[in-house]
């Protein structure tokens, strides 16, 4: 009992950083339609900014965090007005790829900016930790489970209420429609891929934080996507509660079920629990039923 | 079989010439060029599975490598464990991933467009998840080794030998899936891709030619993986990895989905274009010194590629290509005397 | 007309999508080789009926029967093939395929070449593929006027012609029910001549049932053996075009001003 | 079809025209330069540094000048074997400086019989290094094996009576253990092995498999894996509340990023030495440090002195196949023979303190490690350099 205690928080402590970065793909999804396969490398360029500005030019560390957040913003802008708005209605593979090949431009100017080695990444979270339930549990992951919450909240009153946030909406749903009403699409879809790759940003200080920075840290990518497809595309909800879920289930299995199937069966654990939900429900567990017209 | 037009006679005998004397010569670069071939052709292979797969039927699998390891595994198995000749382990190969294949795309039942793809993104991390821990099978991930067969007493997996067997299998790949699309498989296949509702209520049984399609598309994928199988001699999980996946989506996005040569084109292009960069970056080194930035600008290069393409030819190869031989044709046509009628609108498939 | 049995049988159809009710129990009994028609304002329920029908959507209530075998639990490829065709409101062609291709797609049901013999495409595959041609050639291109246009691509066909691929894609089948989703709709006086034209003649030629469904009402009167007409998702009358055209509740809800005037 | 035929000759004039130079000795060197494990590659760049190095100040070897190629394997096999034909067959490389166990063991054929190069791997495979059957593939220093041997001796001397590994779901994960443990390594030692934990390579996060240890409380854990997932070990011990100084890593651990990065939880951490770290007061340490007055260094780590070691050996070997050849580049095959045959002659030879003398009669150089220890975030030696057989 003690150790199965011990296995969820430690599920959920990491749960709440997929949670996170899950939370930038729905939201590109929401708004444009898009399936982002870019996130893990916003969030592996996130980081390096801030390690950049912080070790390499010596700025103040919330001086550097203000400097990466806008030069993240800058990025997802960069990125929407360059390559997705001439995509806009292309087909499905179409913009998967076109953010796979974003994804390796990224990781492709990482590398020959910081090289392939482990870097220590800058203390900047004080170095506190908490015993919950015989799990140390550091600063970072409180952080990033409140950052998520926050974000969470944020993000779902900004749908609900906002009008930015029903325009949003209103463009993803339908474009032409969105600009009959006088949304600017074009506006819209800028400033969601700003937000993202903020939120992209933080996700990659608080992993960073957690572990060394390197390249590589783009993987994170691939790893949320159960997430995200757990809670559906489109729910932002449904991130949040998926990151939470696959976190907690990869312990899980990491615990007890990989001794007796051998192997690091952690890592498809989420997929297996993926397939089998969505045999169930076709959407998620929160995603909307795309309806169908003749 | 049929391959020429009275037309492209001589240039396919001349092509027939190349293709036979070139193992032959003895240039500096024979050998390793006979190797890239070689790669090509399995590339060809399993790009036109894909493309089978997404282009024509466009159902988006990230699970391509998944099922290209299935094959290889096969042969693998079936020569050492079972010691079965080449010329049963190959079409065996291409069945048992077809049986995986068929399993892999039951989901398409229920899951459409991304849903379906993650699903099968979740294949390609299970298949490999079996690769490592089914040991008595596979060895786990030490990987299992084979001995080549020898043909006139030489091994297959000697370049020129594996030459006319891989380039030979790819032409074979080429006219089957051209055939394929000549008839009502191909077609429905098509027509699921562009409206399959439409498609289900003109009476095809959607679910069933989506399951057909990716039985080809696996049973294409599983022969390019058994010859990568005996090309390489050795068969471990981490050779087929999701990069693999994903260098064989854009093989077809590069060359142009739903396109036949597409795939050609676009495994040719992928499969060359490191060796280009690579060769163009030791010209750049003494002026750039970091190794690692070759990788590196081959990683953008790639990207840029890839995003250029989806931007500006979402076609891909197979249409850049075409038009500019219809602009060289065109000038001809201009040049020649007019004993011939208009020229048909066949392949309007292509 | 209860005597004779009847081709397509509707009885107590209901469909409803949360809380609205798009058919409520509909009974409906064509009988064979006659032309049916619905009539019935725009949301009267027309095309849910038939995409019903063609299980596009799934019932919530009530069975169809045809040919006396019930088809309510079949899937739509299966109705397809039992020997139902339809055509599209919105013309449902491919459209980045050729006008030829689309033709043969319809006959899609009949042709039993598996993939490995398309693949070899020697013997069984080609013979097939052969036949396919001569038969579309012979009854159905020649037929509605489509062979000089057969190897354009569909999207650059203009309207009428697309309506009419869109025909010809579902005779090709050879069904022996056929049903018309706004067949004239959006054309001209003339293409809607030819097109009534086309239909009578094949209708004639292959003693097909047809069900039609259209807001022309001077070719609903002038063509139809029996109409059915439908207000909110339900029957409100039926009877043949002069029996139909004096029901005051129709002309009331219906037909109003704009078909009594002319 | 005349388009397919374009193609074929546009790019067979493309590579005819391309980088066809003069060679005197070219080796070949292909490493990680990316994809997974980087934070070892600095032993691809260390020999390709000392060949340069060798170059400029003696103008190479009787004068014949070295032609360092380095290459990209990412790690991945087919890409290792791509690298590696082209090297032998392009590049006509007299040997070649491999990477990863996977790819050695894919290549061991065409090193053996079919190509005949002598080839250095930086895999320390016990499964490659066999004499007969593989008389080219010639390996540094103690094989992980013997590195597991070590590290258990060591923890047998401290008293321990339970044993656990732990590493990532890869040949270069799984064998070494497995090999410890089928060999009744720990049985011959009085040690208990608890478990042998996989996890995934590439995952962010390893406190599921770190609970399992806890739960299983073992007095030593191994860790057969490289930098970076070490660093996440050690991260995720210390969040369940395992001491690092219950780890010891292999010597692909011994890195300054693992104290630097974790900080006090790298206290105690345990790591192998098989060849010296990068700025010890040695011979060969001054070397590097003449080179790199004027060329930049990729990674100033252990890896790339073990890197210079393997390029001392190339220089050594090729000097005394010239020597013998009285100054001239032999015929290339030729050349591959002689070298290899050389090179198993080769015995105590001195790195300059890189490494114990080497002696290759047996293609293993040296056999020595020894162990070090994390003590206020740097490592400190706690054992003699211990033989392995």
């Amino acid at each position: 009992m003690e150790l199965l205690i011990q296995v969820l928080i430690a599920g959920i402590t990491i749960g709440s950083i997929y949670s996170l970065i899950a939370l930038g793909v729905v939201l590109i999804f929401k708004s444009s339609g898009v399936i982002n396969f870019a996130q893990g490398s916003m969030v592996m360029v996130g980081a390096f900014i801030t390690y950049a500005l912080v070790v390499q030019f010596k700025l103040p560390i919330l001086l550097s965090l203000a400097l990466t957040f806008l030069i993240a913003g800058l990025m997802g802008m960069i990125i929407e007005r360059f390559v997705l708005r001439y995509l806009a209605g292309a087909s499905l593979i179409s913009v998967i790829m076109v953010t796979m090949g974003i994804s390796y431009i990224m990781d492709g100017g990482a590398l020959a900016t910081w090289g392939s080695s482990n870097f220590t990444y800058p203390k900047l979270f004080p170095p506190f930790s908490m015993q919950i339930g015989g799990v140390k549990v550091s600063s970072v992951y409180l952080w990033s489970f409140l950052a998520s919450m926050v974000l969470l909240v944020v993000f779902l009153f900004f749908f609900k209420y906002s009008k930015m946030g029903l325009s949003m909406r209103a463009a993803a749903d339908n474009q032409k429609l969105a600009v009959v009403l006088g949304i600017s699409a074009r506006r819209v879809l800028s400033l969601t891929w700003i937000i993202t790759s903020a939120v992209a940003t933080a996700g990659g200080i608080l992993l960073a934080s957690i572990s060394a920075l390197h390249v590589n840290l783009s993987y994170i990518g691939l790893v949320v996507f159960p997430v995200v497809i757990l809670g559906g595309l489109d729910s932002i909800a449904g991130a949040v509660v998926g990151g939470l879920i696959v976190g907690s289930l990869e312990a899980i299995a990491g615990v007890y079920i990989a001794p007796y199937l051998g192997g690091a069966f952690q890592q498809v654990a989420s997929f297996v629990f993926l397939l089998i939900i969505l045999l169930i429900k076709p959407y998620g567990l929160f995603g909307t039923k795309e309806i169908e017209r003749l | 079989m049929g391959l020429s037009h009275r037309k492209g006679r001589p240039y396919f005998l001349l092509f027939l010439a190349v293709f036979i004397l070139f193992p032959f010569s003895l240039f500096q670069y024979t050998k390793y060029i006979l190797f890239l071939v070689n790669m090509t052709a399995i590339a060809v292979i399993g790009a036109l599975g894909l493309n089978i797969l997404t282009g024509y039927t466009g159902l988006i699998s990230l699970g391509q490598a998944g099922f290209m390891g299935v094959g290889a595994y096969t042969v693998a198995i079936l020569s050492t464990k079972v010691g079965l000749p080449m010329w049963i382990n190959l079409p065996a190969a291409g069945i048992i991933t077809t049986l995986v294949g068929i399993i892999v795309g039951t989901p398409s039942l229920r899951l459409k467009g991304f849903y379906l793809a993650m699903s099968t993104l979740a294949a390609e991390f299970l298949l490999e998840y079996v690769f490592k821990n089914w040991e008595s099978m596979t060895q786990g991930v030490q990987g299992l080794f084979i001995t080549p067969p020898q043909v006139f007493g030489v091994h297959i997996n000697n370049d020129r030998v594996f030459y006319f067997l891989s380039v030979s299998l790819a032409v074979l790949a080429v006219i089957g899936t051209r055939n394929l699309f000549r008839t009502n498989v191909g077609r429905a296949f098509i027509a699921i891709r562009d409206r399959d509702i439409a498609a289900e209520l003109i009476g095809i049984n959607v679910f069933k030619y989506k399951l057909v399609s990716f039985a080809i598309s696996s049973f294409y994928a599983g022969v390019a993986g058994g010859l990568w199988c005996y090309y390489m001699t050795i068969i471990n999980p981490e050779a087929f990895q999701l990069s693999i996946s994903i260098d064989y989506v854009a093989m077809i996005i590069v060359g142009g989905m739903g396109t036949l040569f597409g795939s050609v084109y676009g495994a040719i292009f992928v499969v060359l274009l490191p060796e280009l960069i690579q060769r163009l970056m030791e010209v750049l080194q003494p002026v750039l010194h970091m190794e690692y930035t070759f990788a590196a600008f081959k990683q953008i290069v790639f990207g840029v590629i890839i995003v250029i393409f989806l931007v500006f030819e979402p076609k891909g190869l197979a249409e850049v290509l075409s038009r500019l031989g219809s602009r060289v044709s065109n000038r001809k046509r201009k040049e020649a005397v007019q004993n011939e009628s208009l020229p048909g609108t066949g392949n309007s498939k292509i | 007309m209860d005597k004779t049995p009847s081709h397509l049988q509707i009885q107590g159809l209901s469909l409803h999508f949360g809380g609205v009710q798009a058919l409520h129990q509909v009974d409906l009994e064509i009988p064979r080789g006659i032309l049916f028609s619905l009539i019935g304002p725009n949301g009267a329920g027309k095309t849910s009926l038939i995409n019903c029908v063609s299980k596009f959507y799934e019932p919530n209530a009530g069975e169809i029967l045809f040919n006396g075998r019930e088809i309510t639990r079949f899937r739509p490829h299966e109705v397809a093939r039992s020997g139902i065709s339809r055509t599209f409101q919105n013309i449902e062609l491919f459209k980045g395929m050729t006008v030829l291709e689309n033709i043969k797609l319809g006959r899609h049901i009949h042709l039993r070449s598996g993939a490995l013999a398309g693949m070899v495409y020697l013997g069984k595959a080609r013979r097939e593929e052969e036949m396919l041609e001569a038969f579309l050639d012979r009854e159905i291109l020649k037929f509605l006027g489509l062979t000089p246009i057969k190897n354009r691509v569909v999207a650059t066909l203009p309207y009428g012609l697309q309506k009419r691929v869109d025909l010809a894609r579902a005779l090709s089948a050879k069904p022996e029910f056929l049903i018309l989703d706004e067949p004239v709709a959006g054309m001209n006086r003339e293409e809607t001549q030819d097109m009534i034209t086309h239909i009578l003649d094949i209708k004639k030629a292959w003693g097909l049932t047809v069900l039609l469904i259209e807001h022309d009402m001077e070719v609903v009167m002038n063509i139809s053996d029996w109409i059915v007409v439908m207000n909110f998702g339900q029957k409100i009358a039926e009877g043949t075009p002069a029996v139909v055209q004096k029901n005051p509740e129709v002309i009331r809800i219906y037909l109003g001003h704009s078909y009594a005037e002319t | 079809m005349k388009r397919l035929v374009g193609l074929a000759v546009v790019c067979l004039i493309g590579f005819m025209g391309l980088g066809a130079y003069a060679a005197e000795i070219p080796v070949g060197v292909y490493g990680t330069l990316t994809g997974t494990d980087t934070d070892v590659n600095g032993m691809s760049y260390g020999p390709k540094d000392y060949l340069t190095y060798i170059n400029e100040k003696a103008g190479g070897v009787m004068g014949h000048k070295y032609v360092p190629v380095l290459l990209d394997g990412k790690n991945q096999i087919p890409e290792e074997v791509k690298v590696f034909k082209r090297l032998v067959d392009v590049d006509k490389v007299v040997v070649v400086n491999g990477w990863s166990t996977g790819g050695t063991k894919a290549l061991r054929d065409q090193i053996n019989t079919l190509v005949k190069v002598p080839f250095q791997a930086q895999s320390l495979s016990k499964d490659v290094l066999d004499p007969e059957k593989y008389p080219f593939i010639y390996l540094l220093g103690p094989t992980y094996e013997d590195q597991v041997i070590i590290a258990m001796n060591w923890a047998k001397q401290k008293g321990a009576k339970t044993f656990a590994f732990i590493h990532a779901d890869i040949e270069y994960g799984r064998a070494p253990c497995r090999n410890a443990i089928e060999q009744k390594v720990p049985e011959k030692l009085g040690l208990k092995v608890l478990g042998d934990i996989e996890y995934p390579g590439a995952s962010p996060d390893l406190t599921p498999q770190l609970l399992r240890i806890k739960e299983m409380n073992p007095d030593y854990v191994y860790i057969q894996d490289s930098v970076n997932n070490c660093v996440k070990v050690l991260r995720d011990a210390a969040k369940v509340g395992v001491p690092a100084s219950k780890f010891i890593g292999n010597n692909y651990d011994f890195s300054h990023i693992i104290p630097e990065t974790l900080g006090k939880d790298a206290e105690g951490f345990k790591a192998i030495q098989i060849n010296a770290d990068w700025g010890e007061n040695i011979p060969m340490m001054k070397e590097i440090e003449e080179y790199a007055k004027t060329h930049t260094i990729a990674k100033k780590d252990t890896y790339y002195t073990k890197g210079w070691v393997q390029g001392k050996v190339i220089h050594e070997v090729a000097t005394r196949v010239l020597k013998k050849s009285s100054g001239k580049v032999p015929e290339i095959s030729q050349f591959r023979l002689m070298f290899r045959d050389e090179w198993e002659q080769l015995s105590n030879f001195d790195t300059g303190g890189g490494t114990p003398p080497l002696t290759y009669k047996d293609h293993q150089g040296h056999t020595q490690a020894r162990i070090l220890e994390i003590r206020g975030a740097k490592y400190g030696s706690i054992s003699d350099w211990i033989k392995t057989h």
